[in-house]
């Protein structure tokens, strides 16, 4: 059932795929401006950019080119990028897996962050306590991620010395050392989302009668809160989760950019203002994967979390 | 004993007979995955109601009865036309139900009206109670605009409602009364049937009386026909004039409610009369009544689907479907039990 | 009664909400003798679930319980949480009407058998693993081993309340509290469970308060049985008294507002009006509104439950008036 | 001990009034909307007057949040803000909600082949990076507020209708919609006098929440220069203009960012009370 | 001076392309030469052209024939002889007219001939600006063997593979890059060139540059040690930053300037008439526009107003211009001298998320207002902004410009002459501009030519295709511990005679 299921979602990503495809392939084309013109700049005269639109293909009419892009897809090419001139599947290897790391860290901070405090809120709700983490978590949620950025920047990389300011480092210690006040600042974004709806999640489930049910057979509170509510709390969250980490892993470009990460965001956004195409092109099917296969991964989880899910 | 299927009973409709039902086959699909699809695996289907011949007579009241799931609700469900019937035949007044549509359909569902079960969500909790019958008035131009505020005054004192009731919201009543709101609703059409479903389960049994009595004042004055859908065995056979029992989406037996309670014929209304607890303290039998589960209605099993559980089941009962057959007694039973063809072990 | 299981002497349950204090429990008192089924009958909102579950203190604050509820010689409602642990679940066992929503829907039923098993028995790997398939088994549930690893969904509604039950029963509770357990099963399995709990008490001499409203399940089944309404108890009896002469006038028109064997298709005799508001109860009786017999007498002070007879307490003011049940053919007829 | 001090008690009526948390909420709403209304009422100078002799001065009586690197008084910036932050608010919002909601509720009632090609669609804007859409449609129509709209509007729509198809697939279950089959009528009477009404109450709540992140994705696009155009005040783009000067001129951007704050909390609250005071009583 | 130690110099954004004849954009050629070395190199004043590979050059007397002498023992970083046929061989890659964007500033030359030491450029007509053009990027001596060595088909496929691990003859040598996110440049052992202590530059191991685009994030790591240079700082952020006693806040002078781009034709390119044609409001404008004021606001005081179409730092700029000094009563005379007495509406288009256009065209728009003039700010991202100026689908632009060459003719070949590309779009043409400025390209005395310039600079400062704003300079802030590190004014960043104190 679940192996047929998995199967099932994998064959839907397909069609998803194409259709993204068709989607950005025009959509650039849809830009104004040329990339012989966005890489040359200003200076460049005419016949120079009209030779390197040539020299690109560009000049030939939309369906070949279109057929050409698909015929490279399908051999794996997604073609070089225009202004970078490197292939574009290397750039993506070289540079996915930082934004991944980045995101991924954002996640399990958000998470850690977020998991206490709400159970902590839905406890005491009503309390000041609640307020007091309701207050902080509405207040992140109201300022613009660079702004919070650069204050942590300020505040605990540049004032108090703890971090470092941007990059990310060789070693996996690195990366953790180095992207944590990143990681931070997206994970505090998402745990203030987290916070909103764990909250009521746990409400929600304090209520439930089994855990009234857990108390009359004489349970310890700890292994109610952890077992019977946490548990049946999360499964609601765990979707959210798996929706904002779709959203994370592209709009980290703001990030990115504050903390001189050289992430996928950062190119996306270069790409796009480049009117690098095959970047562009490269970059959205890239992304569409792998929002696609959270998705996937995050209805796995939730089915396994919620065995009374039906995978249909 | 003449014994005659009732296939050939019901061409010929009796006088009597508002609503004969024939044959009537409704199933649900269950969820199936893709692959198993392409495998050509048959879809698993939920067999709510198969072959179920009944036939509604005017001015009767016909309960039913049976255990949750056995198709109680999509029987009634399926005669308002809320589900589509997979194959079958409703004939109410010489039309066929099933094949209604639009304006005709519409006017099908004036005469023939449903009540629900739940109080608390059968009535939209942001209309009033007048605007939840204006509503109901003004859809079917019952009424000319200006004696719709006359017919809602009307209706209320009907159900017994006070008039100031109109104004507010269902939350502000209690269950019975908004099932006396649901009431007001369905006769808001003038119907000529009324279908209820689960009626009073819902309540408190001093409340259920006084809805019940509700309903007898109405069928008498309005000559209603009722379709009393229902598990409480006591209130069914104080309500009906016959009584229809089912059996995971089946009728097993008809009969006058004075015959079925007295003198019980399918081994499943027997068991399901035993196990009802009387008001009798320390009357209960040694025995259970009735060992093991309702059987899935994914699964239902073949031949007569009661045989799981039925202290009496021989090997014809796994191999063929019994009939409903008229019995001389009148009443209407399933059951190879009564079917006198040879090699038949009498119990 | 020293031999008292449970004794319960004038318990209140108090439920603050935003419009005001809801006094849900008012002054019960009652006895439970071991190996006793009490039913508590009464229309929804008596408050008959708030009573049971503040037998083992299981409201949590704000709602506020008084009143003595002693077990073994120890007040309940003044012990620690720590005390109350031991006792819930290990002395005294709760199944609750609905499974479906008792059951914790992520966890296997094995697991919440055993999860009882190990905080009141201390059992632990293989050998819970083997005692809660023994449950099981002795709930009636079929090839119970192969079940352990089923979740609650997977279990029909009256397999669902056998585990429950088996989950109850894991540390052979002295007592068990059962709210409405058969309500929301057909008549078949409610009949099975409810011979369930029957054997159970034989065999393992266990007291029940069973919650119902359908008197029918009160009759088959209880020893004792206790009415309550509006917060109070009305009236205690033997089952069989109580059914044959009701000595309150809501018994009594509880008894007479069911069918029964009068004639087919007359009027049934309902109690008028509706249950009362907790918020605001009327001066005297609570029934007093509602009641046929009602006199001055019953509005002014609240009539206490007073013994009547042996083994019978009332709170109506026209106890010893009332009719039998029996002549209620003749009234309606 | 308890917490919180039981509220005097009040007669038992049945009509609820607001929670605080909501009139609270609507109070500041109707302060902002003032503000957005009157900002040369309430502002003590030009939002756009230079001012070369008071360049980078910090608060003072005059310039009570001080001026910014063109001697503009920060107050009055941030007032005459409102008004275009409350427009971005609604408009990032406005046709999102309103066709979302619709053809959620259509889908959710329809099923079949309706709701799965919607559903496709939505797979597919969701999948589709959120920047890119974005930056490509702000591109070809140049940048500036009405073309985010239009971005926002592409995009922003699948929540509501996720939203209200979920709900109005689980009302139309509720026996009051198949009652209104049995009265017989109107699939289109049933969908948008009986479901609706109880299926929205999500999308508005949620409405709630997505105005503040309309006007925060407003303020990042205004980070990469796609958003509001000088010399408009908006929050976002101040607090963007802002962050050069956060070491020497902290005013500038901090008074904008507690205007963004105020009004996220302000949506909070509101949402947080209309999620209760919508909710049926039953 | 201290030996040794690695510099880290934060840049805003990486470069692309190494190749020194096929890059397109200033983020390659601003650190190209510390890779490729020139024959010639600009002054560190940007005023004139010093040796570099080649020890000596003369001209002939005709002007026709350039002679260079290499030095001697000169190689590549690799260790492997740098030789005359190298030199050929890189000149005539980057005089082929299709091989990149900057062949032009060689077409003078008709053929070249290496012996020994010797390299002889053969002219088709004299050329004053040659000497500067081999001290520019392009003419980068690269190792030909290595090249043609290097994977690919085509020159640009080799050009590709090349440019990712290039071996020149600069100071230093690439040995790691992290595209996007840092580059390593290491000391070259074989480097020419000697210190003031004797021994061979660079005085530094390496260079490493952090790619940091966020100008916050540049001067907090900055002030954190981490790094001990940044450039493009924040013009706002320089008084602040002069102010820290760890940071050296240097403005190099620059040939950068800033002005903004009007499209003088009667018409747009949507078919509305355009007052901008009329000479009248062009000045007016011009007069209109407080420059000292922009300089105040929009460069914190960094900058200096332009008097001419070319900066102050390049050669042949008349000191005698006067500019458009602000004058209210003037422009509005002027402006009445127009149909658009009352004003008018005028759009400009500016470069989307630049805080620079931003602050200039802000000020600029409650300048003009006091002449009646209202500006529309239209943001666009640079590459819309590009193919529009292109299609010449502007009313007025935001323009910098930086020269790229020592000389003043490639930027009067975009300002002011039509025939390259119209007058940087603006239309503006002027015959007796077009000529002087053909024969000032032959002319090889300096005066003379000197005379055609200064010609040239009234003459287009009459007819104000443009509007003059300012010049302004580079702003780099350098640890304390940084010396000898230079930015010319052509922008190129000079590693080799950096130092970085222990
Ligand atoms: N809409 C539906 N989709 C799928 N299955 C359905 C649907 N409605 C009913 N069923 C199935 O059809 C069978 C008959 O259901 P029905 O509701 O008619 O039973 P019922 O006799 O009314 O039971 P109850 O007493 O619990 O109301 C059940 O197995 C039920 O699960
Ligand atoms: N947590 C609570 N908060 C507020 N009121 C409550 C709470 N629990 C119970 N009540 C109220 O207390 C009263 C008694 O409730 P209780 O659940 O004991 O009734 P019951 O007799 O068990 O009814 P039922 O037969 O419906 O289960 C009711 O009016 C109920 O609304
Ligand atoms: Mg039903
Ligand atoms: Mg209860």
């Amino acid at each position: 059932m679940s192996n047929s299921y998995v199967l099932r979602r994998l064959l839907q990503i397909i069609p998803t795929f194409l259709a993204v495809m068709l989607l950005v392939f025009l959509l650039v084309r849809l830009l104004p401006g040329d990339p012989a013109s966005a890489v040359l700049g200003d200076r460049a005269t005419a016949e120079i950019v009209e030779r390197t639109n040539r020299d690109l293909g560009l000049d030939k009419p939309l369906p070949v080119q279109f057929l050409i892009f698909v015929q490279h897809l399908l051999r794996g090419d997604l073609g070089d990028s225009i202004s970078l001139k490197v292939p574009v599947l290397r750039l993506i290897g070289e540079r996915l897996p930082i934004t991944l790391f980045l995101t991924v860290y954002a996640a399990v901070l958000g998470t850690l962050l977020a998991v206490p405090l709400a159970v902590l809120a839905a406890v005491r709700r009503n309390t000041w306590v609640d307020a007091v983490i309701r207050a902080v978590f509405q207040v992140g949620l109201s300022l613009p991620v660079f702004y919070v950025a650069l204050q942590l920047l300020t505040l605990l990389g540049a004032r108090l010395g703890w971090f470092p300011i941007g990059g990310y480092g060789v070693t996996f210690g690195d990366h953790l050392y180095h992207l944590f006040l990143p990681a931070l600042t997206l994970g505090l974004n998402l745990a203030a989302v987290l916070v909103r709806t764990l909250r009521a999640s746990v409400i929600e489930v304090l209520t439930a009668e089994y855990v009234e049910f857990a108390r009359a057979k004489g349970m310890a509170t700890r292994v109610i809160m952890l077992r019977h509510v946490l548990r049946n709390a999360l499964i609601s969250t765990v979707t959210l989760l798996g929706l904002n980490i779709g959203a994370l892993i592209g709009g980290a470009v703001i990030t990115e950019t504050v903390f001189a990460i050289p992430g996928v965001g950062r190119l996306m956004v270069d790409a796009i203002f480049g009117r690098d195409y095959p970047v562009i092109q490269g970059l959205t099917l890239t992304f569409a994967v792998l929002v696609s296969l959270v998705f996937l991964a995050t209805d796995l989880l939730h089915a396994r979390l919620d065995p009374r899910t039906e995978l249909s | 004993m003449t014994a005659v299927s009732s296939e050939h009973s019901t061409t010929t409709p009796a006088p009597q007979d508002v609503m004969v039902i024939t044959g009537l086959t409704k199933t649900f699909a269950a969820p199936q995955s893709v692959l198993a699809r392409w495998r050509g695996q048959p879809r698993r289907v939920v067999q709510a109601l198969t072959d179920v011949n009944l036939d509604v007579r005017r001015g009767e009241t016909l309960g039913i009865v049976g255990e949750s799931g056995c198709g109680k609700s999509t029987l009634a469900r399926t005669l308002v036309r809320l589900y589509d019937a997979d194959s079958g035949s409703v004939r109410y007044g010489g039309q066929e139900v099933t094949a209604l549509r639009g304006a005709a359909l519409r006017a099908y569902n004036r005469s023939v009206q449903m009540i629900f079960q739940d109080p608390y969500s059968s009535l939209n909790p942001r209309m009033t109670v007048e605007q939840v019958l204006r509503e109901a008035l003004t859809v079917h131009h019952m009424r000319p605009a200006d004696q719709v505020e006359g017919r809602i005054a009307e209706l209320l004192s009907l159900v017994g409602l006070p008039p100031e009731a109109a104004g507010r919201l269902p939350h502000e009543f209690s269950g019975g009364q908004r099932q006396r709101i649901g009431i007001a609703r369905a006769l808001a059409l003038e119907p000529e049937v009324l279908i209820a479903d689960e009626l009073v389960s819902a309540l408190d049994v001093s409340v259920q009386a006084q809805v019940v009595n509700l309903l007898l004042e109405l069928q008498e004055r309005l000559h209603l026909t009722v379709l009393f859908v229902a598990h409480d065995l006591r209130l069914v056979r104080h309500l009906s004039h016959r009584v229809a029992v089912m059996y995971l989406g089946r009728v097993v037996e008809v009969a006058d409610t004075q015959t079925m309670f007295q003198a019980p014929l399918h081994p499943y209304t027997q068991a399901l009369l035993a196990a009802a607890p009387t008001l009798e303290p320390g009357s209960r039998t040694a025995a259970p009544a009735l060992s093991g589960e309702l059987p899935s209605p994914l699964n239902v099993p073949s031949g007569c689907a009661f045989r799981t559980r039925c202290p009496h089941a021989f090997a014809r009962c796994a191999e063929e479907r019994p009939a409903l057959l008229t019995q001389g007694s009148g009443t209407q039973v399933a059951c190879h039990l009564y079917d006198p063809q040879p090699g038949t072990a009498t119990p | 009664m020293s031999a008292a299981l449970l004794s319960v002497r004038d318990l209140n349950v108090r439920i603050p909400t935003p419009t005001g204090t809801l006094h849900a429990v008012r002054g019960v008192s009652f006895d439970v003798q071991p190996g006793e089924v009490l039913g508590l009958v009464g229309e929804s909102g008596s408050g008959k679930s708030v009573t049971l579950r503040a037998l083992t203190g299981l409201h949590r604050p704000p709602i506020t319980m008084t009143g003595d509820v002693v077990y073994g010689g120890e007040n309940l409602l003044s012990a620690g949480e720590a005390r109350l642990r031991r006792v819930r679940g290990g002395q005294i066992g709760m199944i609750f009407q609905e499974p479906m929503s008792a059951l914790n829907p992520v966890l296997t039923v094995g697991e919440q058998i055993v999860e009882n098993l190990r905080a009141h028995r201390g059992l632990r790997g293989g050998a819970a693993q083997d005692r809660a398939a023994q449950l099981l088994d002795l709930t009636g549930i079929p090839s119970p081993r192969a079940r352990l690893s089923d979740y609650p969904h997977q279990f029909s509604g009256g397999m669902r309340q056998r585990a429950m039950i088996a989950i109850a029963l894991a540390s052979e509770p002295k007592l068990l509290l059962a709210d409405e357990p058969t309500t929301a099963l057909d008549v078949t399995i409610q009949d099975q469970i409810l011979r369930l709990l029957l054997q159970l008490r034989e065999e393992l001499h266990m007291g029940i308060i069973l919650v119902t409203h359908d008197l029918g399940v009160v009759a088959q089944t209880c020893d004792r049985v206790a009415v309550m309404y509006g917060g109070r108890l009305m009236e205690t009896a033997p089952v069989r008294d109580l059914f044959a002469q009701p000595r309150h006038a809501y018994t009594l028109g509880l008894l007479r507002s069911l069918p029964g064997a009068e004639a087919q298709r007359t009027p049934l005799v309902p109690i008028p009006g509706g249950p009362p508001n907790l918020r605001h109860l009327p001066q005297g009786c609570a029934f007093a509104p509602r009641c046929t017999y009602a006199t001055d007498a019953c509005v002014g002070a609240e009539p206490p439950l007073v013994d009547i007879a042996p083994e019978r307490t009332s709170a109506c003011v026209h106890a010893a008036e009332l009719p039998s049940t029996r002549e209620r053919v003749e009234v309606s007829a | 001990m308890t917490a919180v001090a039981a509220p005097a008690t009040a007669p038992a009526r049945t009509r609820r009034w607001p929670k605080p948390t909501l009139l609270i909420g609507l109070v500041l709403l109707l302060l902002l909307i003032l503000a957005a209304l009157f900002p040369a009422a309430l502002a003590p100078h030009s939002p756009t007057d230079f001012d070369y002799n008071a360049i980078l001065q910090g608060p003072t009586a005059k310039h009570p949040f001080g001026t910014d690197n063109f001697g503009r008084d920060v107050l009055s910036r941030v007032i005459y803000g409102t008004r275009v932050d409350l427009q971005i608010a609604l408009f990032t919002t406005l046709f999102p909600f309103i066709f979302g909601t619709l053809l959620g509720a259509l889908t959710g009632f329809l099923g079949r082949w309706a709701d799965a090609l919607v559903g496709r669609i939505a797979d597919l804007v969701v999948v589709f990076p959120f920047l890119v859409l974005v930056i490509a449609i702000v591109a070809v129509l140049g940048p500036g507020l009405t073309n985010m709209y239009v971005a926002v509007s592409a995009v922003g729509w699948v929540s509501y209708w996720r939203l209200t198809r979920g709900q109005v697939m689980s009302e139309k279950k509720a026996e009051y919609a198949q009652a209104g089959r049995v009265l017989g009528y109107s699939p289109a009477r049933i969908l948008l006098r009986h479901l609706l009404p109880n299926a929205v109450t999500p999308a508005i709540v949620y409405l709630m929440t997505d105005m503040s992140l309309g006007i925060l994705l407003g303020a990042s696009l205004g980070y990469l220069g796609l958003g509001a155009q000088p010399p408009t005040p908006e929050w976002g783009v101040m607090v963007a203009d802002g962050k050069n000067f956060m070491a020497t001129a902290w005013w500038i951007s901090t008074f904008p960012g507690l205007a963004l704050t105020v009004a996220g909390v302000t949506f909070s609250l509101i949402g947080d009370g209309l999620a209760d005071a919508l909710r049926p009583r039953s | 001076v201290t030996r040794g130690g690695t510099l880290v110099y934060g840049r805003y954004a990486d470069s692309l392309f190494l190749d020194p004849v096929l890059n397109d954009a200033n983020l390659d050629i601003w650190i190209l030469t510390n890779l490729y070395d020139t024959l010639l190199q600009p002054t560190a004043d940007g005023k004139g052209v010093q040796p570099g590979l080649a020890s000596r050059y003369s001209a002939s007397a005709d002007g026709k024939t350039f002679t260079l002498t290499l030095r001697p023992g000169l190689k590549f970083a690799d260790g492997s002889a740098l030789t005359s046929a190298d030199v050929k061989w890189s000149l005539d890659r980057a005089r082929k007219p299709d091989n990149g964007a900057w062949s032009s500033s060689l077409a003078s030359i008709d053929s070249i001939t290496a012996s020994g030491s010797t390299v002889t450029l053969k002219l088709k007509q004299p050329d004053p600006t040659l000497a500067a053009a081999l001290a520019t990027f392009n003419a980068a001596i690269m190792p030909q063997k290595l090249f043609t060595a290097a994977a690919g088909a085509t020159d640009a496929d080799k050009a590709k593979a090349f440019a990712e691990k290039p071996i020149g003859s600069g100071p230093f040598v690439l040995s790691e890059w992290k595209k996007g996110s840092y580059m390593v440049l290491k000391r070259n052992p074989y480097y020419w060139q000697k210190g003031t202590d004797g021994k061979a530059l660079p005085y530094l191991d390496s260079v490493r540059f952090e790619i940091i685009p966020d100008d916050n994030t540049r001067i907090l790591k900055l002030q954190a040690g981490e790094i001990q240079g940044a450039e493009f700082i924040p013009l706002s952020r320089v008084s602040e930053l002069k102010a820290n006693p760890n940071v050296n806040m240097t403005l190099f002078p620059s040939t950068k300037v800033n002005s903004i781009l009007m499209n003088n034709r009667p018409t747009l390119k949507s078919g509305a008439a355009n007052p901008l044609s009329d000479v009248n409001v062009r000045q007016a404008l011009n007069y209109a526009t407080n420059k000292d004021a922009l300089i105040q606001v929009v460069t914190y005081g960094t900058g200096k107003a332009m008097t001419s179409y070319m900066s102050s730092t390049t050669p042949l700029f008349d000191t005698t211009q006067k500019g458009f000094p602000y004058d209210l009563a003037k422009a509005k005379s002027l402006l009445a001298k127009s149909k658009y007495a009352g004003g008018f509406e005028v759009s400009v288009l500016a470069t989307s998320g630049s805080a620079d256009d931003l602050a200039l065209l802000t000020a600029l728009q409650q300048m003009w207002a006091a002449i009646g003039v209202r500006l529309k700010i239209e943001q666009v991202d640079a590459a819309t902004k590009t193919a529009r100026y292109r299609a010449n689908d502007f009313q007025m632009r935001t323009a910098a410009w930086t020269n790229d060459i020592n000389d003043p003719s490639q930027i009067t070949t975009y300002y002011a002459v039509y025939d390259n590309v119209e007058s940087v779009h603006t239309g503006f043409k002027s015959a007796e501009i077009d000529k002087l400025f053909a024969q000032s390209q032959q002319e090889l005395s300096r005066v003379k030519r000197a005379s055609d310039y200064r010609r040239i600079q009234t003459l287009y400062a009459n007819a104000a295709p443009i509007i003059y704003l300012y010049e302004t300079p580079y702003p780099v802030a350098l640890s304390k511990k940084v010396g000898g590190f230079v930015q010319i004014p052509l922008g190129n960043n000079i590693f080799s005679g950096a130092w970085l104190d222990k």
